[in-house]
């Protein structure tokens, strides 16, 4: 059974004074991820991709269709019943810059899933911590540091330290390199690829460089004003 | 913060980093910045231990003591009902401060709190909320603050509540519009990933993002609120004489401005120069958080 | 693209060293960069994100902020653009020299009309009356694919892409020898990307101007340039003909940035790009060189000639190598030889460089 | 840099040796019509326009005015005027019996409030007048009140509206700015001494300080009510000629005889004995004007006792009569206590600039109970809003100034009668003394009982008088002829001409 | 060949563009005009409620007006049944609306004049007072916020900078009465009080005019440095322009901008200002009769007055805001989304 099933999914932004105005942003897309594989998603900027990516983890809320997660159709959940999805499902977004609370030190963004879910206990919280911080291979100095002391390749690793802490099934990959230099973008490309291995994770990998998305994935989805207009086997 | 301190320890990492404290601490390289500080320390010092530092009674009057000159036993002078001028100066230290003090922490709760709910909640609640808060600063600064003390009649409550009344618009405003843009923002969409309640991304994520900005208006706010506070005295609306106000003082003094104009120039000055003190403190808060004075300006 | 009609230098940056004071310390954002570009040709800068690529094109105007420190010597034609005047430097840009600075959005005067932001360029440089500047800039929007009736629009009215048309237009006004551009294509979609740089080459190539491409795109320094200097950490560590060092990289960075391309296969160079505060001793890659020998971290390589016209920063290189020479004492020599002013197309120095 | 300054205060259009006098007053005339009192300056102004039937002298004795003589047959009851001939109005109409009838008719605010007694005012011919009363009254004193003067008939239009204040007076109304100036012009058709002035400009500055201020540039050339604190400076300046006399007025401590604490006898005496009034008056008042301890009538009032004991400040007794009230400090905190309350009260000042010594006043006053224990707390309101309070009996006590004073007529003691409603005092045999007071015409009787009520105020201290207002005029150096009045409301400019340099 | 045809595709959809921002001017001026109408609708409540809530019945003060001294119960009642005072709150609000809608701003409890024609009356000396006032500000303020900006972090610009700040902190009434003190007192050059000749409006003008200035010339000096900051100036380096071409034709207008924007709000403290300056110096404006009828305890009064300064400072912002609009091409229309 597939992990994520998504059937004619539809998300329609509403504009206007009326909010008569409609954005199809999404506009009927039916996919399905099996568990521990990647679909990639390409597409021009702006059909719809990053929507695409935030409705199926029910950060926004969907216009039609259903989300079907690991057998349970999550599209008509009310937010509190979306709870247990916290740890199951999560998100890496595309800037590095902006993901993490500049506010908050790395040892607490990276803690915070784990305090906000009770997934460990507090005296094994710093354990927990440095054994992420080292699957991201950080090092440990950077913990009590600032997001803006830190480098945008650093960033991106924090971010996915801190989703990896939560253990989750699903992961959307917003354009995470795409901000990147080729050299960085290398490293967190193979760190991902080393993690979906390492914990069978699933992803659903969004960019726009096809040549990024072809090495990433099982399986390829070319989108296009809102449609799926092609899905491509990835042959290794 | 302290386990986090601890753990770092551990860590053997030396560098603790207090953002805001450290930012402060930055103001050691501007002279006139730490000079403001400390002035306001010093009122604060005042304000504090008036009884002890005044050399006579501010409502002692000695009526064959009118219009001294500053002496021994007068520093400053005497008004016109042979009080020290010096003692209710230093005694106005403590009604100015305490006002300033006082309506910026009430209205910069209500408004912090009224713009984080609004700019968060978004939709209706939102429109009518920021409906409300153009209303009231549709009204020119004084303006409101003036009618409100006048239905109220004379008084320190009076003049607390108005200034209360009609400044937390501000922190509104400024506080939704930092929320609307942070809400927008990929970390606040990341903490919402992780299903927690609205309460705790706001508390979390948004409020401690947008207080920076808070506390330079807040400092700002001190300034004007001690203007607004002895403009209404000086108008007669505020603190009664014989209370030694800044404001009542200076009005108090005009009649004998061309025979005593030291009546009316000391609490001029002291008023100048807290709100100056305020003014510069808000200058270097805000340079060390790296925010632009045009903001400023177009929050006010 | 062929290197025929290279010739003449046209400008040559000799122990060119950067510093922006900071309140954290001393920025060396660039650190003994020597190189030249001559006339008519387009010489490619690549490097990662803050290696110093920009503050290198600025400086090459004077563009730098106050608190940037220049040391060296910048050769246009003979003449030290370091040491000339502020009212010779601005007979320079735009005129001799133009540039496109990195971020079109951001580089055009939001309340003037696009035409009059060309126009004004006429006006001010050439005399000319309000009228011909005016058909003067419409001719310039058409020439780089912008219908001229969109001239009195603003800026904010153009997508990014046009911007950066327009951005070109602005820059070869004037018809300069030298082209700054830097990163002209970074955030287009690849479509515009291809039309941008057609535009660029076609009228660079059609004036016989020289180009200098900042770019951190391999595959368009690949493509465009006909020289590419590598830069990493502020240094230029690898230098030579395009083609040369993308299928003969010698040092190891090179190699890296050119393999860590998906379709390349992808390999992963460990470590962060070094801080231009304190770089790290030594050979400043060392720290993620892979194949790092005892004495990187000690000695700081040199930039050595490998291989005709192809010169490297790197210990193994130059341990491997037997023609080394230096880059720095030829420059040197060649100082002296410079007769100011007067382009010398047959110069017989250029032959050792270029046969 | 002075010509300049001559030029923006008296506009262009004046010449080197113009006759226009410009004088300083501290609030606009709000009305000129006699359906409403013309309160605060409008009577220096209204002085200038209208005129009364009887008039005072400089030393308060009755004189004529409009009416050449009057006579009462029987002891007060009816009166009967008999009028000056050949006076016309500014509009050319006569002044005869006609005019006082409608002046003196029913919708008139002083028929209505302070001539109630009026039963019917008749023209018996032309020139004669008759007033038929309920009760005997000296009725010739009340008429030398300026605001209630002689108008013509055709101050109104034929709907009975007013339009254009119409007097006999010695100026005519030529033209006002709301809140900033009232332009008289000569009446060259007067009866009397015509004015040697072309003009008087009655400019509107309602801050005394600033009327100084505006004096001393030489932007004012007369000011009425000189602030106290600026005489002895103004004196001192070389041209400056400042007047004093001795005024019927005297401020006084009214208290609130209803409420806690000062429906307590003993606390009002306390309070007497408190203050000091002779600090008052040569402390904060420079000097000007005379302490008057208690002693509710002016010495050049009718009547008014030249033996009375008054007070003197004695903070010792003060303070035993506070206890023997049962009041104590018990915590400690220099206020006292009873029953658990502490001793506080509201002291009501006016804003007006009508008397700006008041709030110094107020904060000696407050100064001086503080010592005995009491809390004062000062209020300074606009007269309108300390009336409202007054009537509620919302105060503790109120500083102001001469209250039903006409002239040196004693007519004041009314406002602590039980009928009215200012001191909220109620002692039936003080109401009976002021009733028959009020109603007699005999001098020696009237002299009795108002000797009587003189020391019943002292003893009963239903207010506390405090100082005799001395008034003050300083007039600039190009001003001659100027003599003050002692009777506060008039302005008598009779005589004075400018001589400018 | 590909590039034109690419040019083309553009060129129609920024068509499209241009009809859109056309529209879109509209609509945002619209918007803003709605919510202006929203903004002095709220405005009328809470002037509506403050007055309710003020002390003393209204009836029985018309009653007074009306019927004098003496009166009896009756006559309040009968009053307060004519002017609808027993109906209910909101409906007495409708009514009050009405009234407000026929210019009606009813009349003065205690001189009993048409409390809108006595705002007029008084309204020229307060706009007199307020234009020279901004435009002294405007005098004081440009030179000296341009020269800082320009000579960035010098000894210049660190004394223009101090003394703006220090004259962000001098309360207007304390200047008014140092103006006072210093030029009519002792120097005896302008009359300390009064209205009609340029001689009067000197030192209220002068007064209001340095402390709203310093606010401008920082704003100037902000806006200019951050302006010169900005990319295009670099830009504009870089075609080769001299600094006094970059700084006129390029820095100025952008930096300007928000001055004008803020020129709007200046507005809201000119008349604040106005309120002190017009009491100290007996300026017979707007402000003066507001500040004399609160003392009144006229609350009518108080009341149209500052409905009147409100309203006229929502028309003023909405004025500037439409000037912005056309001056600034790149307005952003959501600016109150
Ligand atoms: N919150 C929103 N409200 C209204 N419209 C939106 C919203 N977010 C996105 N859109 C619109 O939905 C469409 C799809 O946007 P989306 O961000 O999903 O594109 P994308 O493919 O991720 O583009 P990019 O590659 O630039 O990230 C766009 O037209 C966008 O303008
Ligand atoms: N004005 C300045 N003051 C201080 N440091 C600066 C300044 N300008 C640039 N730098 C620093 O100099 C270094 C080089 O910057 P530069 O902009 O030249 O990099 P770049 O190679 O162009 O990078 P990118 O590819 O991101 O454009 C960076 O570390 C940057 O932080
Ligand atoms: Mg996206
Ligand atoms: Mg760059």
């Amino acid at each position: 059974m597939a992990l994520l099933e998504v059937k004619n999914l539809k998300k329609h932004y509403y504009s206007g004074l009326f909010q008569i105005q409609v954005n199809k942003a999404v506009d009927g897309v039916s996919f399905r991820i099996e568990k521990g594989k990647t679909l990639g998603l390409v597409g021009k900027s702006g059909c719809g991709k990053s929507t695409l990516g935030r409705t199926v983890l029910r950060l926004l809320e969907p216009t039609e269709g259903s989300i079907i997660f690991d057998g349970q159709d999550i599209s008509g959940l009310k937010d509190h019943s979306l709870k247990y999805l916290g740890t199951r499902m999560q998100i890496i977004f595309q800037n590095p810059k902006s993901c993490l609370n500049p506010k908050m030190k790395v040892y607490d963004i990276i803690a915070e899933p784990l305090r906000l879910h009770r997934l460990c206990a507090k005296d094994e919280e710093l354990e927990r911590v440095k054994e992420l911080i080292e699957i991201v291979s950080l090092n440990e100095e950077l913990l009590f540091r600032y997001p803006k002391e830190l480098s945008g390749g650093q960033l991106q690793r924090v971010a996915i330290a801190r989703v990896l802490s939560m253990k989750p099934e699903l992961i959307v990959a917003d354009e995470p390199t795409s901000m990147l230099d080729p050299l960085v973008q290398a490293q967190i490309l193979s760190l991902l690829k080393g993690l979906q291995i390492k914990f069978k994770i699933s992803f659903l990998f969004i960019s726009h460089d096809i040549k990024v998305v072809e090495w990433m994935s099982d399986e390829i989805a070319f989108m296009e004003k809102g449609k799926i207009v092609n899905f491509k086997i990835v042959s290794r | 913060m302290i386990e986090n301190i601890k753990m770092a320890e551990k860590l053997s990492i030396n560098k603790k980093r207090l953002s805001l404290w450290l930012s402060l601490w930055e103001f050691k390289k501007n002279k006139l910045v730490l000079f403001s500080i400390l002035f306001i320390a010093i009122l604060c010092f005042l304000a504090l231990f008036a009884p002890y530092i005044s050399p006579n009674d501010p409502f002692v009057q000695r009526l064959d003591k009118q219009f001294l000159s500053p002496c021994r036993e007068y520093p400053l002078g005497t008004d016109e009902f042979g009080r020290c001028i010096f003692s209710r100066v230093i005694y106005g230290t403590r009604i100015s401060l305490g006002i300033g003090i006082l309506v910026v922490a009430v209205t910069s709760i209500a408004g912090t709190s009224i713009g984080l709910f609004s700019g968060y909640k978004g939709g209706l609640i939102d429109e009518i909320l920021m409906r409300g808060v153009d209303v009231m600063l549709a009204f020119p600064n004084i303006i409101l603050a003036l009618m409100i003390a006048g239905l109220l009649g004379p008084g320190g409550l009076s003049v607390v509540l108005s200034l209360s009344l009609t400044q937390w618009p501000v922190y509104a405003r400024l506080v939704r519009g930092q929320v609307l843009s942070l809400k927008k923002r990929d970390f606040v969409e990341a903490a919402r990933a992780l299903r927690p309640s609205n309460f705790y991304i706001m508390r979390k994520h948004i409020l401690p993002n947008c207080m920076e900005p808070v506390i330079v208006l807040g400092t700002l706010e001190i300034a004007n609120v001690i203007i607004f506070a002895s403009a209404l005295s000086f108008l007669g609306l505020g603190i009664q004489p014989p209370t030694p106000e800044w404001g009542s003082m200076l009005k108090s003094g005009i009649p004998y401005l061309r025979t005593s104009p030291h009546l009316c120039f000391i609490p001029g000055l002291m008023i100048m120069l807290t709100v100056f003190a305020f003014n510069f403190a808000a200058d270097g808060l805000r340079a060390s958080l790296g925010q632009s004075v045009k903001q400023e300006v177009l929050d006010r | 693209m062929s290197i025929s009609f290279l010739s003449t230098q046209l400008l040559s940056v000799e122990n060119l060293s950067v510093s922006f004071k900071t309140s954290r310390g001393l920025v060396k954002a660039n650190e003994n960069i020597s190189f030249e570009i001559k006339e008519g040709e387009i010489f490619g800068l690549i490097g990662e994100t803050g290696c110093g690529k920009t503050t290198l094109g600025k400086a090459l105007l004077r563009l730098l902020s106050n608190n940037a420190r220049i040391e060296g010597r910048i050769v246009y034609r003979g003449k030290n653009i370091l040491s000339l005047s502020e009212k010779e430097m601005r007979s320079l840009r735009g005129k001799k020299i133009g540039i496109m600075l990195q971020d079109p959005s951001i580089c055009f005067n939001p309340v003037l009309s696009v035409g009059s932001q060309i126009a004004e360029i006429y006006r001010y440089h050439e005399g000319m009356r309000k009228k011909d500047a005016e058909k003067k800039a419409s001719e310039m929007l058409e020439l780089v694919g912008i219908d001229s009736s969109r001239k009195s629009e603003y800026p904010h009215q153009f997508s990014g892409g046009m911007l950066q048309r327009i951005m070109i237009a602005v820059a070869l006004a004037l018809k300069p020898r030298l082209l700054i551009a830097d990163e002209p294509t970074k955030g287009l979609d690849p479509d515009m990307k291809l039309q941008i740089l057609e535009i660029i080459t076609k009228l660079v190539r059609k004036e016989n101007s020289s180009m200098l491409l900042i770019t951190h795109d391999l595959d368009v320094a690949t493509k465009l340039t006909d020289r590419t200097a590598v830069m990493y950490a502020g240094e230029i560590v690898e230098i030579g003909k395009t083609a040369t060092v993308i299928s003969d990289p010698k040092h190891p960075y090179t190699f890296a940035l050119l393999h860590s391309l998906p379709e390349k296969g992808l390999m992963t160079v460990l470590g962060q790009s070094p801080s231009l505060i304190s770089p790290p001793s030594g050979c400043r890659y060392h720290p993620r060189c892979s194949n790092q020998l005892a004495d990187c971290s000690k000695i700081h390589p040199e930039l050595l000639e490998h291989v005709d016209d192809h010169f490297v920063r790197c210990l193994l290189s130059e341990k491997n190598s037997k023609n080394v020479r230096r880059k720095g004492s030829k420059n040197v020599r060649r100082e002296a030889q410079l007769i100011p002013d007067t382009p010398s197309p047959g110069c017989a120095e250029v032959g050792v460089w270029h046969c | 840099i002075g010509g300049d300054k001559d030029e923006t205060a008296k506009g262009d259009s004046f010449g080197e040796n113009s006759q226009d006098l410009v004088v300083g007053i501290s609030s606009d005339v709000n009305n000129w019509y006699l359906d409403k009192f013309a309160d605060g300056d409008a009577r220096f102004v209204w002085s200038q326009v209208y005129e009364t039937l009887v008039r005072l002298d400089s030393n308060l004795n009755i004189t004529p005015g409009l009416a050449e003589s009057w006579e009462t047959p029987d002891n007060g009851t009816t009166w009967l005027f008999h009028l000056r001939k050949n006076v016309t109005f500014h509009d050319g109409t006569p002044f005869n019996s006609d005019s006082v009838v409608f002046s003196y008719s029913n919708k008139s605010y002083v028929r209505q409030a302070v001539l109630k007694p009026i039963k019917s005012v008749e023209a018996i011919d032309n020139y004669t007048v008759k007033f038929v009363l309920q009760k005997p009254m000296p009725l010739p004193f009340y008429l030398t009140h300026v605001a209630w003067p002689i108008m013509g008939p055709g101050c109104l239009d034929k709907a009975g509206n007013f339009v254009k204040p119409v007097g006999t007076g010695p100026f005519k109304f030529e033209s006002q700015t709301k809140d900033q100036e009232i332009v008289l012009t000569r009446n060259d058709a007067y009866w009397g001494n015509k004015s040697l002035l072309d003009k008087v400009i009655f400019k509107v500055i309602p801050d005394p300080s600033t009327q100084v201020m505006a004096f001393e540039n030489g932007e004012l050339d007369m000011i009425i009510k000189v602030p106290e604190y600026d005489v002895k400076r103004l004196e001192a300046k070389k041209g400056i000629q400042v007047q004093r006399k001795l005024s019927t007025f005297t401020d006084f401590l009214q208290f609130n005889c209803d409420k806690t604490p000062f429906n307590d006898t003993k606390i009002r005496q306390s309070v007497a004995y408190a203050i000091d009034t002779n600090t008052l008056v040569n402390g904060v008042l420079n000097g000007i004007g005379k302490p008057a301890g208690g002693r509710p009538y002016s010495p050049n009032m009718m009547y008014s006792d030249p033996d009375l004991k008054t007070y003197s400040q004695d903070l010792d007794k003060s303070k035993a009569l506070l206890k023997e009230a049962g009041w104590e400090d018990s915590n400690g905190d220099g206020i006292l206590e009873k029953d658990g309350s502490p001793l506080n009260c509201t002291l009501l000042v006016s804003k007006g600039a009508w008397a700006a010594r008041h709030t110094l006043m107020a904060q000696v006053v407050q100064e001086d109970l503080r010592k005995i224990g009491m809390n004062v707390e000062i209020q300074v309101l606009d007269e309108g809003a300390i009336s409202k309070l007054e009537g509620v009996g919302n105060f503790g006590m109120i500083l102001r100034s001469g209250y039903f004073v006409w002239g040196p007529y004693p007519k004041h003691f009314f406002i602590h009668h039980s009928k009215s409603p200012y001191s909220h005092y109620h002692n039936e045999t003080y109401d009976q003394l002021v009733d028959a007071a009020d109603s007699t015409i005999d001098p020696q009787k009237q002299k009795e009982f108002y000797y009587a009520l003189q020391a019943f105020v002292i003893k009963e201290v239903p207010a506390f008088y405090l100082v005799h207002e001395e008034k003050v005029v300083a007039t600039g150096p190009s001003v001659k002829g100027f003599v003050i009045t002692a009777e506060d409301p008039w302005l008598d400019l009779s005589g004075v001409y400018l001589e400018r340099k | 060949m590909k590039c034109l045809r690419a040019s083309e595709i553009k060129r129609s959809i920024s068509e499209n563009d241009r009809k859109v921002r056309r529209i879109s001017m509209w609509k945002y001026i619209a918007k803003r005009l709605a919510m202006v109408l929203v903004v002095i609708s709220g405005v009328t409540l809470v002037s509506f409620v403050a007055m309710y809530l003020a002390p003393g019945d209204p009836a029985e003060l018309i009653a007074l007006e009306r019927y004098g001294q003496d009166l009896d119960a009756s006559q309040i009642e009968s009053v307060r049944e004519a002017e609808g005072l027993d109906a209910p709150v909101y409906f007495q609000y409708f009514i009050w609306l009405d009234h407000l809608l026929h210019l009606d701003l009813g009349r003065s409890i205690i001189t009993s004049d048409d409390v809108l024609e006595e705002i007029l009356l008084k309204l020229p000396a307060t706009i007199e007072l307020t234009v020279a006032g901004l435009l002294i500000s405007l005098l004081i303020a440009l030179p000296i916020g341009v020269l800082g900006a320009l000579q960035k972090n010098t000894l210049l610009d660190n004394c223009c900078a101090f003394i703006s700040l220090i004259g962000i902190s001098i309360p207007n009434f304390w200047l008014g009465i140092l103006l006072i003190w210093l030029f009519s007192l002792t120097l005896h050059i302008f009359p300390s009080y009064g209205y009609g000749s340029l001689n009067h409006l000197a030192l209220p003008a002068l007064t209001l005019g340095i402390s709203m200035s310093s606010i401008t010339a920082r704003l100037t000096r902000a806006s200019l440095m951050e302006v010169m900051e900005k990319e295009y100036i670099l830009a504009a380096r870089a075609r080769g322009f001299d600094e006094y071409t970059i700084v006129l034709r390029h820095a100025l207008k952008n930096a300007l901008l928000p001055v004008v924007t803020f020129a709007g709000m200046q507005l809201g403290y000119l008349l604040g200002g106005a309120v002190i300056v017009e009491t100290i110096f007996s300026w017979p404006g707007i402000g003066k009769l507001l500040v004399d009828s609160i003392f009144a305890r006229d609350f009518s009064m108080v009341q149209g007055c500052v409905l009147f300064i409100a309203v006229l400072f929502s028309l003023s912002s909405l004025a500037v805001d439409i000037l912005y609009a056309v001056l600034d091409p790149r307005i952003r229309y959501d600016m109150y989304d």
